[in-house]
């Protein structure tokens, strides 16, 4: 974090953050459910800039099989950038940060699907970003909970995720990528809204004591409103669109 | 690699569909799938387009960033065109390294764009032998139905026609951005490859998956704007004769032009 | 993949223990292993320190090379972490390329260095834009009793705590050693990493390897210096309460305060 | 094609070509069959200035079993540059270049080899570039053509392989290195000459339909010599050099 | 040997050597055995400024079970360098030199491993470099003999190394860095004291015939100083250490 | 892995004859192969050899290009050897990365070139720590018929003898070829490799591939124009006695000094 200073002024004086949002209030989020023909489930996100595609397969057989578990299915995530979805052109092949966030985004799901309901197989989860800004994981892992509630995987919750941070001194909702590159503190949240689990948090940044509380608080309250978008998505494609 | 029970009836199907003049959607034989076209759907990067040939969908960026040139290729900017099957577009994609498979699909949609001289790369050198504006193509196919050679072929000229260059300028040797000034890609002929499945002796364009599933071989022929054949690749396990050869030129030459059309619309040039 | 019977009855033992309060080693919940640390271990590297956590034992080494920096950050010096699990470790270790557990440990390890400041980078800079000094870090684990991410982390701090960083001089352009003097890194606090399991509804500090083995989730929380919180990184298949996070943020800033004691006496200051 | 220009006269005023042939006159073509003493079938070909070896193992058992079909046999191909095989020592690591080359030679091979008579088998050919010239696809198929037969592996037909190319605006047989890179297109053609077939045609450069039909006629007219030269060598090893 | 010439005095008129050693004298040489807890058996050596950490398991079962032998159990070995190890990081992945080191290491062990006592096994022995110095894989294979018995492997012989070489015209006993960059041979020499027989031999640089004799002599010489070295490490590790 | 019951024979078939003095191709025990060696092979690379050694065939290629010195070595040229199996070569090898015997084969056909000096390198400098001539040698093996050490590392030394060097001048800095002028290679002496087989107790020179699969350890000793050694190497799962050794080292110099001759024949020196 706040590794470049720049001009920018993260905070006005009349609490409005770069990109005219107040702290409290997310970038736009839009979610579409089943917009895949061949994956079993599948949801696509704009979350601000970032434009993310999620597919998932299964339960299905497990190959090579030895990696089969006889008591419960296996979750597997993929999370990975397209070259073209950052300004220098990205390398294709899997980075370290990639497989570290495949593996952040797996436990954080992996808490909500009923894995006991279906031993011996597994459920692939994909996860493409088109277009990447600040947030783009929790905004995957958005995707990534609809696709699965899409596949029919039988799940005990949704997950929902988005980030708070530190700008300016002050605890704001859903960092976007200035404030991700000037700001504080960076702490992305995936949460389980009815189990009232917190499946995913991480932290880049410093924060004492009491902001820790506040920024994790932030942070479950976007997740709520991320909670109704998803649930929203999901009506829109097993019982049409309302707003159309 | 087992040709699988199903596998034999789909074909024996098709086939005896095929005899009846039928295709197992309804086409005509040489008549290709809807083609949808967006561009723009990448803001970040330089040019983007998604576009859906029937149910295979492909969305490509395309990335314009200053680079050296190649050895003895001083005089002339960079274009490079990459192919990737998302694991999310087939069950039986694989995340990994590409197969031979991907790999030829790239090298042929690389080379109908670049035999056809589509991109006039001398107009995109910084300055001789020390820099060179380099155009990165990335097709990344996310949904899979067939016939992956056409639609990434389509979805990376409409991305290169919609794309806009920025200006660099030397700078102590030094390519450096002049923010705000981009320029239209120099853009001298519309290629548009037509590909072609044989299944026994009938020859049928743009194959489904299932059509392309049981096809004995397949050839996949470019066309420029002036209607002449800039580039060729055979595929599949079987020959063609010489008369099957000519008719699928002809058929690429009628088929390209309509393509064309479409293509020329989208970037409304 | 599979729990073995053998895993379930130790899960099983473990969870009924800490019913009573008790964990199988005899520690209280919030109480981590003996820390026993030894700097200089390598004289050839330019810091080094091998410590022991309990039964887990780490040697990391600090190579301190020019380089050039990285773009965009011309104005700071270059900290580079990793970790291996040596195969001599653990009997399920294997040789070869990191896997996602191993990806993880280092870029915690490094994430809770860099996000701390510790190392004050601009302090690394030979000629701005050219050429900076850089830290490379490595953790090589020699034995496994689980926590890998604390035994790494606390390597890692007394290794740069204890490095002497040469002097280079730019003569030419080029970066020359300048023989024979060596200063202290620039240092501004100190991250410590306390990382805990949970296990049912039950958080424990530090767990050894039977406890890692069958906890269902757990948290790192790296405090720095003043007893702010600069990382953190939950991982496992289950999750925390609100209640839990606040609880294990506490006890992250206390214990941190214990181990900061151990590391600073082991460099003297 | 055609990316460089230098002085080279591709074709003089009395029809000579740079090397001296004529419109419709190959190169110096040399084949010999059974050169090698481990592999079951083998042929040494000197196209140009090609030197390729090829050799073929098999009918033998799959690796990795999973790979063999119970219906029919398979075949693989490996094409594969020496590193002092052209003018910029090439690193030993397979590029996509021979990748894609490799698949090309395997498919217009596969019709001529009667697959069906040995199921669950593998045929492997490995073709090595000792000295790489214009052409060196075709003159690879030509020897593994001839190593296949030498193998006793049961084929349908032989396969015989010579591109066609335009240079200077004429349409002429056997493009040669110069050719290559100064001319205005190359078409390789590999066919089989008794069914009539034909199993690799690839284009690289502009030709007008006319210029088309007239490329492949002078490429199959190119094969139709090869295949006596194969012919003769297959002659040579099992009845003895009649030439000497 | 001998591609760098600089000022030093490799033997100076006293006959004693750059770093005060006499011909016949080896460096300090510290074996303890029994290091490690996860591993069945242990070493660790200084030699020389050579630091070394050596581990066994075993016999256990082979993965991939192919790799398997249905006679006699099989050993591998891998010898692997820090990065920090030596004065410019190494990249960990392992070089070529490891590559060749770890098979002559396994090579040299192998005789002296009742290797048809335990069928359809696999020992494997992790040698890890934590401060390379002139000599170390002699080091490494005395560290590993010793990790071999420290684990109960049935072993026929100890393996013992140690290296001679030429310097200044000279032969002397267990070459140092120095020595090895600015002298002018250097042949590490793996012996079984008892069986008397030589299993490691390889020699970089020139020697006549006499000295070729002679140098092997001094290099048994030293393997039977530290045999003597591996059997207190043993004895120590089992009957505690007498000398504290 | 496993010792097939075919190999145990041919074992026991092979041992029983040289109980009576006799190897399974009637050669005496210290004599090789015979040996053919054609250069020029490879018209378009600098150098090129193949040599059959019985059955056992090598074409080798030297490309010879300008290259930036190794650090601290600024002094002295490049020389790189590597060697293949090609998988035409023989029904057990396999395409790809080379394996721990192919590794040590290139190293140590490497190393007995390197080692002897053959080539004086400080003669191959355009300019002091920029820029340098390099050889690469490439090995291709094509027929396997065992002793691939002393098989490719004739072929090395007769490519290399054959080899010529063109001249290049450093013009603002650039190595720039000087069309039609080479030089010979700077060669100080012929290094010649021997290797030796034990089966039982018996040495035998030169093994086939049948004495290759059973033989119990193996030593290559190199030798150079004046009869001194100058590289050893020994392999295989059994140990040698001293005696053995001293009886090795006197072959090596009397065979060594036999190929030498064909060598310096074949190169008109």
């Amino acid at each position: 974090m706040g590794v470049k200073k720049s001009d920018i002024v993260l905070l006005d004086d009349k609490g409005l953050r770069c990109d005219g949002r107040k702290i409290d209030q997310p970038r736009r989020i839009m979610i579409k459910a089943g917009v895949l023909k061949n994956a079993n489930g599948s949801a696509y996100i704009e979350f601000g800039e970032n434009k993310i595609l999620a597919g998932v397969f299964g339960p299905r057989d497990v190959h090579p099989k030895h990696l089969a578990n006889t008591d419960r299915g296996i979750l597997r995530c993929r999370y990975h950038m397209q070259p073209f979805s950052v300004s220098e052109r990205k390398n294709p092949a899997p980075s370290r940060r990639e497989i570290e966030i495949s593996k952040v985004i797996k436990e954080a799901l992996e808490p909500a699907v009923m894995l006991e309901n279906f031993p011996r197989t597994v459920v692939d989860i994909f996860i493409e970003i088109l277009q990447a800004d600040g947030g783009s994981r929790c905004a995957a892992l958005d995707a990534a909970a609809v696709a699965l509630a899409d596949a029919g995987i039988p799940m005990r919750d949704m997950v929902s995720a988005c980030a708070a941070g530190k700008v300016a001194d002050t605890i704001v909702l859903d960092i976007n990528n200035e404030e991700d590159q000037e700001g504080q503190a960076d702490m992305p949240v995936a949460y389980m809204p009815n189990l009232e689990k917190i499946t995913l948090i991480q932290l880049d940044g410093v924060l004492t004591p009491q902001e820790y509380e506040k920024c994790v608080n932030t942070a479950i309250s976007g997740c709520k409103l991320v909670y109704e978008i998803q649930k929203k998505a999901l009506r829109d494609k097993f019982f049409g669109d309302e707003s159309q | 690699m087992n040709v699988s029970i199903i596998d034999q009836l789909k074909k024996k199907k098709i086939l005896s569909l095929l005899k009846d003049g039928q295709r197992v959607d309804g086409r005509a034989f040489d008549e290709p799938r809807p083609l949808v076209v967006d561009t723009g759907v990448i803001p970040k990067a330089e040019g983007s387009a998604r576009i859906r040939l029937g149910d295979t969908e492909v969305v490509t960026g395309v990335k314009i960033q200053p680079d050296k040139p190649f050895p003895d290729l001083g005089d002339r900017g960079i274009f490079i065109c990459t192919a990737e099957i998302l694991p999310l577009a087939d069950p039986n994609a694989e995340p990994g390294p590409p197969n031979e498979d991907v790999i030829e699909l790239a090298r042929v949609v690389d080379r109908g764009i670049r035999e056809s001289s589509m991109i006039d790369l001398t107009k995109l050198v910084l300055q001789k032998d020390k820099s060179v504006v380099g155009l990165f193509v990335d097709n990344s196919v996310t949904d899979y139905d067939g016939n992956l050679f056409d639609a990434c072929s389509y979805a990376s000229v409409a991305s290169i026609m919609s794309c806009k260059i920025p200006k660099w300028e030397m700078v102590n040797d030094v390519p450096t951005l002049v923010d705000g000034q981009v320029s239209d890609p120099p853009i001298t002929t519309i290629p548009v490859s037509v590909t072609m499945g044989k299944i026994g002796d009938y020859v049928i364009v743009d194959p489904n998956a299932d059509e392309w599933s049981c096809m004995d071989a397949r050839i996949t022929i470019t066309t420029n704007s002036n209607g002449n054949i800039c580039a060729i690749q055979k595929g599949g396990d079987d020959g063609f004769t010489l008369e099957q050869l000519l008719k699928c030129s002809q058929i690429s030459i009628a088929t390209g032009a309509k393509i064309r059309e479409i293509l020329k619309k989208v970037s409304g040039s």
